[in-house]
């Protein structure tokens, strides 16, 4: 057992939850929170992986993941908004006029 | 050679994480998110990505939990009704499977580590080789502004994009 | 032996009826525009022309034919190739020899005179010129079925003739009787082409040919022979099916008696003297293939004997007078057919002649009669007739003598010679010799039956009927008394020796004459103590014949059944006028069963079993695809649960290789 | 093979031009569009004739061969070709369309004529195109071309249930033509193989040998000849169709236009027997041989089934359809009895159907016309009223029933003949079929022409045949009786082709 | 030692220059875009002037730069070869195409000016994919493809399909993303390095440890989700139908052909590749993936009523023959030949079809139905073939470019020994045209119903599917060029 390995098992853990997140919870707030810690659980891991052996091609991605999940967020909540505006509600049971 | 600090963090931010999943209230579960992020941040510090570290904190931490506690308090969202619409056997049924995923995964990465972490791709920047280079802030920095200039450069687009979108969806007037 | 002659006057026999049927059809509507407006004479004078025509040209062939029994200076005219591929090969060859010549004379002949008869008979219907063209037609395929030198081409004029009855007999077709009628002939008689079909496809398996000269000599060449004897049997049972239709023996004899709802001329040349002595002339030509199998030659010889009695017996009972000719036509027919199965195929052609002359007689007369009787068919209402139509009492008499074999007239010789060879011949059979008598003595007694209730005794015509009566013109009696003649004198071509001998008359003219082509078999008996036998035949059936003709006209003067004499067999008597209720029979075990089977697999197989399980499909379809929908239930949270599902499957497959 | 002669081509892209003019035609022109197709099939018929007397009939190779590199990286090429099997189906197609155009036009006005007409040139033009490909994928895209324009016919202009029928045509050819759409794949890709590069000319491809034993059933089936040949079959009966996939026609008919009959019956089922003896036959003769009894018997069945079937109609135009099942029938048996004088016997009764069941479907079109039902029991004693549409009403029954002397007789004759030569029993059955149809033919003339005049209907005022009629019935009249009686001129030029077909056929088929 | 050997600061070669030139233009035209968009009144147009001069432009310099030599940038992060190029000036078109369809499209729907420069943000993504060979910047690309496009679907503001199907996309996209991410880092962590070719190499060299599998799951998981097929299309026909119809068309166009192809280059990469041992999984693991989407895909769109619904299960069962082109793939891009003509023609026929479709579509409305189209062929009889001609296509019916494509799908799968597959493929393609011919049937012989759908007069989707209709049986009735230009990028 070592830090790699145990970074590895908490990314691992962390990926897991978050895909239970996006999953499980039923407002589209805590989606995109289960995503962002799903963009995190990953960038551990690639640090992790790189850092343990000795590259940085890991961390430079990082860099842009990061920055993407920004972005995302951002487009995720604006589509939240508009979300909330044409349904007046962010759950996602409410939002199932397109089905079949 | 398991460091304690990196034990801790790792424990209560996976407590963190089944909290965020678990808990009631949003601001909880963002709080909870702000304190899995941070705890990152501070496992980056301790394997030695400071300049990782940092940009987590500020980005992540700072601009992104920002973003989202506000918007849950612009749509007064902290009172959220029941968590999951879910049978409960549905939802037992789902987190089994997502367990069961995980376990696969940690069996992988077990026998990874094992069998073949010993004989993997090393690369130059070991932490003495980093420190002689002047660090990893340098070094990262040397690297993304030479072998990293596209994804750089076109990251720029992703932000317009998120700018641009974000104005026209969550703007007011509708033409 | 049949050497080829490159003489076209068989075409030219052939054709210029179909050229006759062409301007009756074609050029008169277009000259006269319409088709019902072709007057009488200028069709019947037309058609009569032609048939007269290809008679004259027949006449001159036939003389240039003429020559002694040794040889057979047959001509053979091989106008077109008309199939040629893949191994089959049918010219379109024409033949004439003594057998087909004489049936020529007999068919323009006859024909000639018919169409004579024709246009008086014929002058006050509509659409006369349809009906001359039908005839021209018929002589057509009659001339081509006696002429083809080919099975294929005797098939062809086969089912033409077989058309043109269907055309004829509904001539009138606007009533459903008639029309029935027709359609009744062309479907019997296709069940037995289909006979003859497989026959000939049977044929062409064993010899790789379906000419005649071809059939002929190979049956000369021993090995042959030895080959298809064994299938011979076959052959000959399948093509005498077909015989049996054409023919009208039994089974196949059902469509002739409601053929008579044609008009009565067209009974006369088609179901009395040429299209149904089709049969006949079939087996005398191949009767070489016929000798090869004994036990066909004796299904011929038993369907024809028990044809005839049971024709007979129904006749007896008819009151309609053309009912009664038709069965008497069908039971004349079997006589011929029995002597063709005991192996007298001269004697048959002889008496197909001579029944050719009275039968045409005795139908045109009866034409005459209801011609004169505006209409009416049922002796029960005519009688008495004798001093109303002089001339067709004379003729019809002479024409009942001679069916019923009263001597000296035609029919007598070639009943008797029939009876005869019977018994005679070496496949002669005893208790077919007493059936024959029988039918003689029947013939007998329902011909004298017929003229009784027509011509003597008590008069019961209805009054307008007796008011319109009168005698036909000329045009219609000329005909008659040329039959009369023929009847009358015909049967001096084949008087038998015991007689021949005293009448310094060259005995068994026509069979010495028709040898060559259709070989005669040597009358065992008739080495030895031959005159007393032949004596004992003839004087026995005559005797019988008068007997039993004079019988039936005088007791029939005074009653019309013969319940009213026995009352006793009144139940016979109802089975008989019934005929056997064989036409229900067939109704309940053919007809009915047929509809039903249409009806079941068109309403329930093709609807339900095909047509069922193509839609099935598609409901199936449907139906899976509206179970399948339910999985999109539009909630975020099931296509989240999908992927997940996914990634597991994902992982399974990967560990189903790794552990 | 270089192409010497585009004669073919124009044959097959002449009604395309006419259809591309109908399109465009100014509105003025919209009265004379009938002209228009007239002119258009009729020029196709003198490019028939001119075919016709420019095809060798002494030679049995594909002649006017055209060549035009297509796709050749696929080994996919635009080759035409004609040879004596090809001839008479194309001739048969040049003469019945303007027949079919001069008999079956509709008096009343049509809706979006245009489009109708240019549907037909289409129709044509994928017919002419299935009959002259010569190569594979050429055949296989004419083959799916004919179903788009016949598909628009029936479900534009046809009758009441037109669109169940239409799509049920579509789909069901279509099962049939796409698992044929995979055998040519293997084909093709199998010529790869065979020959170094892809080719889909179906002379070469008759070329390849497939792998069959015929020694028991698990090796039939595992020989690949086998199943390219039930996937070539597949799609080709259900075309003809054959017994038990024949609901598609009965259907189609009934709800087609007039027009659209005529072609269903006269050229487009001849597609499915011409696939047949073009390609699924001689390609996999061991393995058509092998299931030749099979065939025969679903052919006899269906002779007899759709004779059954056709006696108890009271619809005439289904009527028609189930005895063109029946007659279809003969030529299954013939195909598959292996016997020169049963094959040539099948080409002659392709012809012969396409002229009896067209002739019969133009007088179901007169009479339709003229009373606006098609209901057998409302017709009777028609015969004194219109006497030359009786004229011709009989000489097609007469054909239909193959009277010796009428067409049908050409055909059908030797299928039984040489059929019998191998199966006497299956043929004595087949037989049976001679009877039915007689008598359903006979049944439907009566019911229309005979009998008493009808009550449910005025007859009185019914008018004959008129000009167009008379002509279009008289061609046909000539065709029933010139090839009764003189079939040689007419199939005369086929015959070097059929002689080696056959005999090519049967060393290939192994059949002894 | 020193970092700036280690990071050696190159400069670009003119020829680099040029392949990049296509993205500087492209990026700069939806800037400008952005910015003449304000503009009061004539935003739009300009927008549409600016986008599509920009692109017209980026298309000629791509094609004049065709066949230049090839380049890679920084260990395959950009790999501008014949074959990418292609792909990008294909791409381009497609955005071309989709660009016109919008035009006036937009002023109906009340989209503002700003989507043409994200329809050239996410083209820009596209390219990026396809050109790349790098996992994470792969990633990027992809972001950077599916960023504009959540805003796009959402972009219908006052409808609540559009902005539902919006959030459906953003999640489930997300979710894929991630999964793409996570198993790049679970690659990198194997192999050591995100370039693929040196993965593969590792890879071939030495026996890959189980992490490396399971990355390649995810990966292909994520593609898997972007392509929609079966258990991972849940989003597609909601976001199909609940976004508006341009974009439907851009998304069933551009996002599934770029997929693919990034799909296609991956799984040679690191899937097909005969050194490596032990992908049997992947084979039969897709096989069971393609059948299942054939089936489903179908098997539903027989049941629906709505148009855009109906084709986006028809785009699920043609990912399954996708598929079914993927598997044959080897390592090297000569088999990719089928797959590529496929989705080019697929793409033609699905955008000319959306584009029909929004000419009768009224703002905001959920989707088109069967009912409202019912006999509007005799009253609009050109716009009605158009229709049936990319219906056509999509069954794969002759005269159509669909029929050349699926003959090349089916006939490359038929060479790989797929028969099995193809004959399901085929099987379930009658199902298919079942349900277009219905639509046929519909539009020229159904009479036509009381809300029968108007036409809205629309100048850029008519032109758009004029053009594409054009294209489809040209290449339908010609192929030869476009195969043999496939050919010669394709090498």
């Amino acid at each position: 057992m070592t830090n790699d390995l145990l970074v590895q098992y908490l990314a691992a853990f962390l990926f897991i939850m978050g895909t239970l997140v996006v999953i499980l919870r039923r407002d589209t707030i805590m989606v995109l929170m289960g995503i962002e810690l799903l963009l995190n659980a990953a960038n551990l891991s690639l640090v992790g992986f790189s850092n343990s052996s000795h590259m940085i091609e890991g961390q430079m991605q990082v860099f842009f993941v990061i920055t993407i999940a920004a972005a995302e967020s951002a487009i995720g909540l604006s589509i939240l908004v508009n979300l909330y505006r044409n349904f007046g509600s962010i759950k996602t049971e409410m939002a199932t006029t397109l089905k079949g | 050679m398991l460091s304690p600090v990196i034990v801790i963090l790792a424990s209560i931010s996976a407590i963190l994480a089944v909290m965020m999943l678990v808990s009631k209230n949003a601001v909880t579960s963002a709080l909870a998110l702000l304190g899995i992020l941070i705890m990152t941040a501070g496992i980056y510090g301790l394997i030695g990505e400071h300049l990782v570290a940092t940009i987590q904190l500020v980005v992540y931490a700072g601009a992104i939990m920002v973003l989202f506690v506000f918007s849950i308090m612009l749509l007064n969202l902290n009172k959220l009704e029941p968590a999951f619409g879910l049978k409960p056997m549905v939802f037992m049924g789902v987190t089994a499977v997502g367990l069961l995923i995980g376990g696969v995964l940690m069996k992988a990465l077990y026998s990874h580590f094992t069998i073949h972490h010993a004989n993997r791709v090393m690369g130059p920047f070991s932490q003495e080789n980093v420190k002689s280079l002047g660090g990893n802030s340098k070094v990262l920095s040397f690297a993304l502004f030479s072998q990293y200039y596209i994804s750089f450069e076109v990251i720029s687009l992703a932000l317009l994009t998120a700018l641009v979108g974000a104005v026209v969806l969550a703007k007011r007037k509708i033409d | 032996m049949a050497e080829t002659m490159n003489s076209s006057l068989p075409l030219l026999i052939l054709l210029s009826p179909l050229i006759g049927f062409f301007i009756n059809g074609v050029i008169m509507p277009l000259v006269y525009r319409g088709f019902a407006k072709t007057p009488a004479n200028t069709a019947g004078g037309i058609a009569t022309f032609f048939i007269g025509l290809s008679f004259v040209m027949a006449l001159i062939v036939f003389v240039t034919l003429k020559g002694d029994s040794s040889h057979d200076p047959s001509l053979v005219i091989n106008c077109f190739e008309w199939f040629n591929f893949g191994g089959l090969n049918i010219p379109f060859e024409l033949r004439i020899d003594k057998l087909s010549g004489l049936l020529v004379m007999i068919i323009t002949g006859i024909g000639t005179l018919i169409h004579l008869y024709s246009i008086s008979y014929m002058h006050e219907e509509e659409c006369v010129g349809r009906y001359f063209s039908y005839l021209n037609l018929f002589c057509f395929n009659m001339l081509l079925l006696v002429m083809g030198n080919n099975l294929a081409l005797l098939f062809f004029g086969w089912e033409g003739v077989g058309l043109c009855s269907y055309l004829l007999i509904g001539f009138w077709y606007s009533d459903t009787e008639k029309a029935n009628a027709g359609k009744k002939a062309f479907i019997v008689n296709r069940i037995g082409d289909l006979g003859f079909l497989i026959g000939m496809f049977l044929l062409f398996r064993e010899l790789g040919t379906l000419s005649l000269t071809g059939i002929s000599e190979l049956l000369h060449n021993p090995e042959v022979v030895a080959r298809i004897t064994p299938s011979a049997t076959l052959i000959c049972l399948s093509l005498f099916v077909g015989a049996t239709g054409k023919s009208a023996q039994l089974p196949l004899y059902v469509w002739l008696p409601d053929a008579m709802s044609g008009p009565t001329p067209v009974s006369a040349l088609i179901h009395a003297a040429t299209m149904v002595t089709a049969g006949v002339y079939m087996i005398a030509r191949l009767n070489p293939l016929f000798e090869l199998s004994p036990v066909a030659l004796s299904v011929v010889a038993h369907v024809g004997a028990i044809t005839a009695l049971f024709a007979g017996t129904i006749a007896i009972a008819q009151t309609d007078i053309k009912k009664v000719l038709a069965y008497s036509t069908v039971s004349q027919l079997g006589f011929m057919f029995l002597a063709c199965g005991v192996g007298a195929y001269q004697t048959a052609v002889f008496h197909l002649m001579t029944h050719a002359f009275f039968k045409a007689l005795l139908f045109l007369g009866s034409g005459s009669v209801i011609h004169a009787c505006s209409g009416e068919q049922d002796m029960t209402k005519m009688g008495n007739l004798k001093k109303y139509l002089p001339h067709t009492h004379l003729t019809m008499l002479i024409g009942s003598l001679a069916i019923s074999g009263i001597p000296f007239f035609s029919g007598f010789f070639s009943k008797d010679e029939i009876l005869y060879s019977a018994i005679a011949l070496p496949n002669g059979i005893s208790y077919l010799f007493i059936i024959g008598v029988l039918t003689a003595a029947l013939t007998a007694l329902y011909t004298g039956r017929m003229m009784a209730l027509t011509f003597y005794g008590t008069e019961r015509l209805s009054h307008d009927v007796k008011h319109h009566l009168h005698e036909s013109p000329a045009l219609m009696t000329f005909p008659l008394y040329v039959l009369a003649f023929l009847a009358a004198a015909g049967g001096f071509l084949g008087v038998p020796h015991l007689l021949g001998d005293y009448l310094g008359h060259m005995p068994h003219f026509l069979s010495h004459w028709l040898d060559p082509v259709v070989p005669t078999k040597h009358m065992p008996l008739m080495a030895v103590k031959l005159p007393l036998h032949e004596a004992v035949v003839m004087i026995g059936s005559s005797v019988i014949a008068i007997v039993s003709y004079f019988a039936g006209v005088k007791l029939f003067s005074k009653v019309m059944f013969i319940t009213d004499l026995i009352p006793g067999i009144a139940p016979l008597q109802k089975l008989l006028s019934n005929k056997y209720y064989v036409d229900e029979l067939y109704d309940k075990i053919v007809v009915t069963p047929v509809r039903k089977i249409a009806e079941f697999s068109s309403g329930i197989v093709d609807k339900y079993v095909f047509d069922g399980a193509v839609n099935g499909v598609g409901r199936g379809v449907k139906w899976v695809s509206s179970g399948l929908r339910v999985i999109q239930t539009g909630d975020i949270q099931t296509y989240g649960i999908m992927m997940m599902l996914g990634i597991l499957l994902t992982i399974f497959f990967i560990f189903k290789v790794f552990i | 093979m270089d192409s010497t002669s585009t004669i073919l081509s124009w044959i097959i892209f002449t009604p395309l031009i006419f259809a591309l003019l109908a399109l465009v035609s100014p509105s003025f022109m919209e009265t004379r569009l009938r002209t228009l197709t007239l002119i258009q099939t009729l020029v196709s018929a003198v490019l028939g004739i001119i075919l016709y007397l420019q095809f060798d009939g002494a030679s049995a190779q594909m002649q006017l061969v055209q060549f035009v590199p297509w796709l050749p990286d696929w080994g996919i090429n635009y080759r035409l070709g004609i040879d004596g099997i090809s001839l008479p189906l194309v001739m048969l197609t040049a003469f019945i369309s303007p027949l079919a155009i001069l008999g079956t036009w509709p008096h009343g006005e049509l809706k979006k004529e245009k489009f109708f007409v240019a549907l037909i040139m289409a129709l044509q033009a994928g017919m002419y195109g299935t009959f002259l490909a010569t190569d594979m994928f050429l055949f296989y895209f004419f083959w799916e071309v004919v179903l788009i324009p016949m598909f628009f016919m029936i479900g534009i202009w046809g009758g009441k249930d037109r669109i169940y029928a239409t799509v049920k045509f579509f789909l069901y050819t279509m099962v049939g033509s796409l698992l044929m759409l995979v055998a040519i794949f293997w084909l093709i890709h199998s010529s790869t193989e065979f020959f170094g590069q892809p080719t889909a000319s179906l002379a070469q491809l008759s070329e390849m040998k497939f792998a069959f034993d015929g020694s028991s059933l698990s090796s039939v089936f595992s020989s690949p000849q086998t199943y390219l040949f039930l996937a070539f079959a597949l799609a080709f009966v259900i075309k003809v169709p054959m017994v038990p996939f024949h609901t598609w026609l009965p259907d189609a008919h009934v709800q087609a236009p007039t027009v659209g009959s005529v072609f269903l019956a006269a050229v487009l089922l001849k597609l499915g027997t011409y696939g047949l003896m073009r390609i699924a036959i001689p390609m996999f003769p061991q393995a058509a041989y092998y299931f030749s009894t099979m065939f025969i018997i679903l052919g006899v069945i269906g002779i007899i089934y759709g004779a059954f079937c056709a006696l108890s109609q009271t619809d005439f135009k289904k009527l028609v359809a189930y005895s063109s099942v029946s007659h279809m029938g003969y030529i299954m048996v013939g195909l598959f009895s292996f016997q020169k004088v049963a094959i040539a016997g099948s080409l002659y009764q392709m012809i012969n159907h396409g002229i009896s069941a067209g002739g019969l479907f133009m007088i179901v079109g007169f009479l339709y016309e003229r009373l606006h039902t098609r209901n057998l029991n409302e017709f009777g004693g028609l015969a004194k009223i219109v006497p030359l549409m009786a004229i011709g009403f009989m000489i097609v029954t007469l054909s239909s029933v193959a009277l010796p002397g009428s067409n049908g007789f050409v055909g059908e004759f030797p299928i039984l003949l040489g059929a019998f030569q191998v199966h006497p029993m299956l043929v004595l059955f087949a037989g049976t079929g001679v009877i039915l149809g007689a008598i359903y033919a006979l049944k439907a003339y009566q019911m229309v022409m005979l009998g008493p005049q009808t009550t449910s209907h005025d007859v009185s005022h019914l008018h004959d045949l008129d000009g167009k009629e008379i002509t279009a019935m008289v061609v046909l009249a000539l065709f029933v009786f010139g090839i009764g009686f003189f079939p040689k001129t007419f199939f005369g030029k086929s015959d070097a082709t059929l002689e080696n077909y056959g005999t090519t056929l049967i060393e290939k088929s192994g059949n002894p | 030692m020193n970092l700036l050997e280690i990071f050696p600061l190159t400069s670009l070669t003119s020829d680099e220059l040029f392949s990049l030139f296509p993205f500087f233009v492209l990026s700069f035209g939806a800037v400008v875009a952005l910015l003449v968009g304000t503009h009061k009144t004539k935003g739009r147009g300009f927008a549409f002037l600016a986008s599509f001069g920009c692109l017209f432009y980026s298309m000629i310099v791509g094609a004049a730069k065709l066949f230049a030599n090839d380049i890679n940038l920084l260990h395959g992060t950009l790999e501008m070869n014949s074959y990418s190029r292609s792909l990008n000036l294909i791409l381009m078109l497609i955005s071309m195409i989709s660009i016109v369809v919008t035009y006036g499209q937009d002023k109906k729907e009340g989209l503002l000016p700003e989507v043409y420069s994200l329809i050239l943000f996410a083209t820009v993504g596209m390219m990026l994919m396809v050109s790349t060979s790098h996992l994470l910047f792969m990633f990027i690309a992809l972001e950077i493809m599916s960023l504009p496009i959540y805003v796009l679907v959402a972009m219908r503001r006052t409808s609540r399909f559009s902005s539902e199907a919006g959030m459906k996309y953003f999640i489930l996209g997300g979710l894929s993303s991630a999964f793409l991410l996570y198993g790049g880092a679970l690659i990198f962590g194997a192999t050591g390095s995100f370039d693929l070719l040196t993965i593969s190499n590792r890879v071939a060299e030495t026996q890959p440890s189980l992490i490396y599998y399971i990355g390649l799951g995810l990966i292909t998981v994520a593609m898997l989700f972007k392509v929609g097929a079966f258990p991972f299309h849940g989003w597609l026909p909601d976001v199909y139908q609940g976004a508006a119809t341009n974009v439907t068309g851009f998304m069933s166009a551009g996002v599934k052909l770029t997929a693919f192809m990034a799909f296609a280059k991956i799984s040679q990469h690191l899937v097909y590749n005969e050194t490596v041992a032990g992908l049997h999984w992947f084979h039969s693991f897709i096989w069971f993936i393609a059948a299942a989407s054939m089936i489903y895909g179908n098997f539903v769109a027989i049941s629906q009523t709505g148009l855009k619904r109906m084709l986006s299960y028809s785009t699920i069962a043609h990912t399954g023959y996708l598929l079914l082109g993927l598997m044959v793939l080897r390592r090297g891009v000569e088999d990719s030949r089928a797959l590529i003509l496929y989705l080019f023609f697929y793409a033609l026929a699905n955008l000319g079809a959306f584009a029909v479709i929004s000419v009768f579509e009224e703002k905001n409305q959920k989707d088109l139905t069967l009912d409202q189209i019912a006999g509007i062929g005799s009253k609009h009889p050109i716009l009605s073939t158009l229709f049936t001609i990319f219906l056509l296509s999509m069954a794969g019916i002759p005269l159509t470019s669909g029929f050349i494509g699926k003959y090349g799908l089916f006939s490359t799968a038929v060479n790989a020994g797929e028969i099995p597959l193809v004959v399901i493929a085929v099987l379930t393609s009658v199902v298919s045209v079942y349900y277009y011919l219905r639509v046929i049937v519909y539009l020229f012989m159904k009479e036509p119903t009381s809300e029968m759908a108007t036409y809205q007069r629309l100048k850029g989707p008519t032109i758009a599917a004029l053009i594409s209709a054009l294209a489809t049986l040209e290449f339908g009735l010609f192929p030869k060029a476009i195969i043999s230009f496939v050919r010669m990028f394709a090498r």
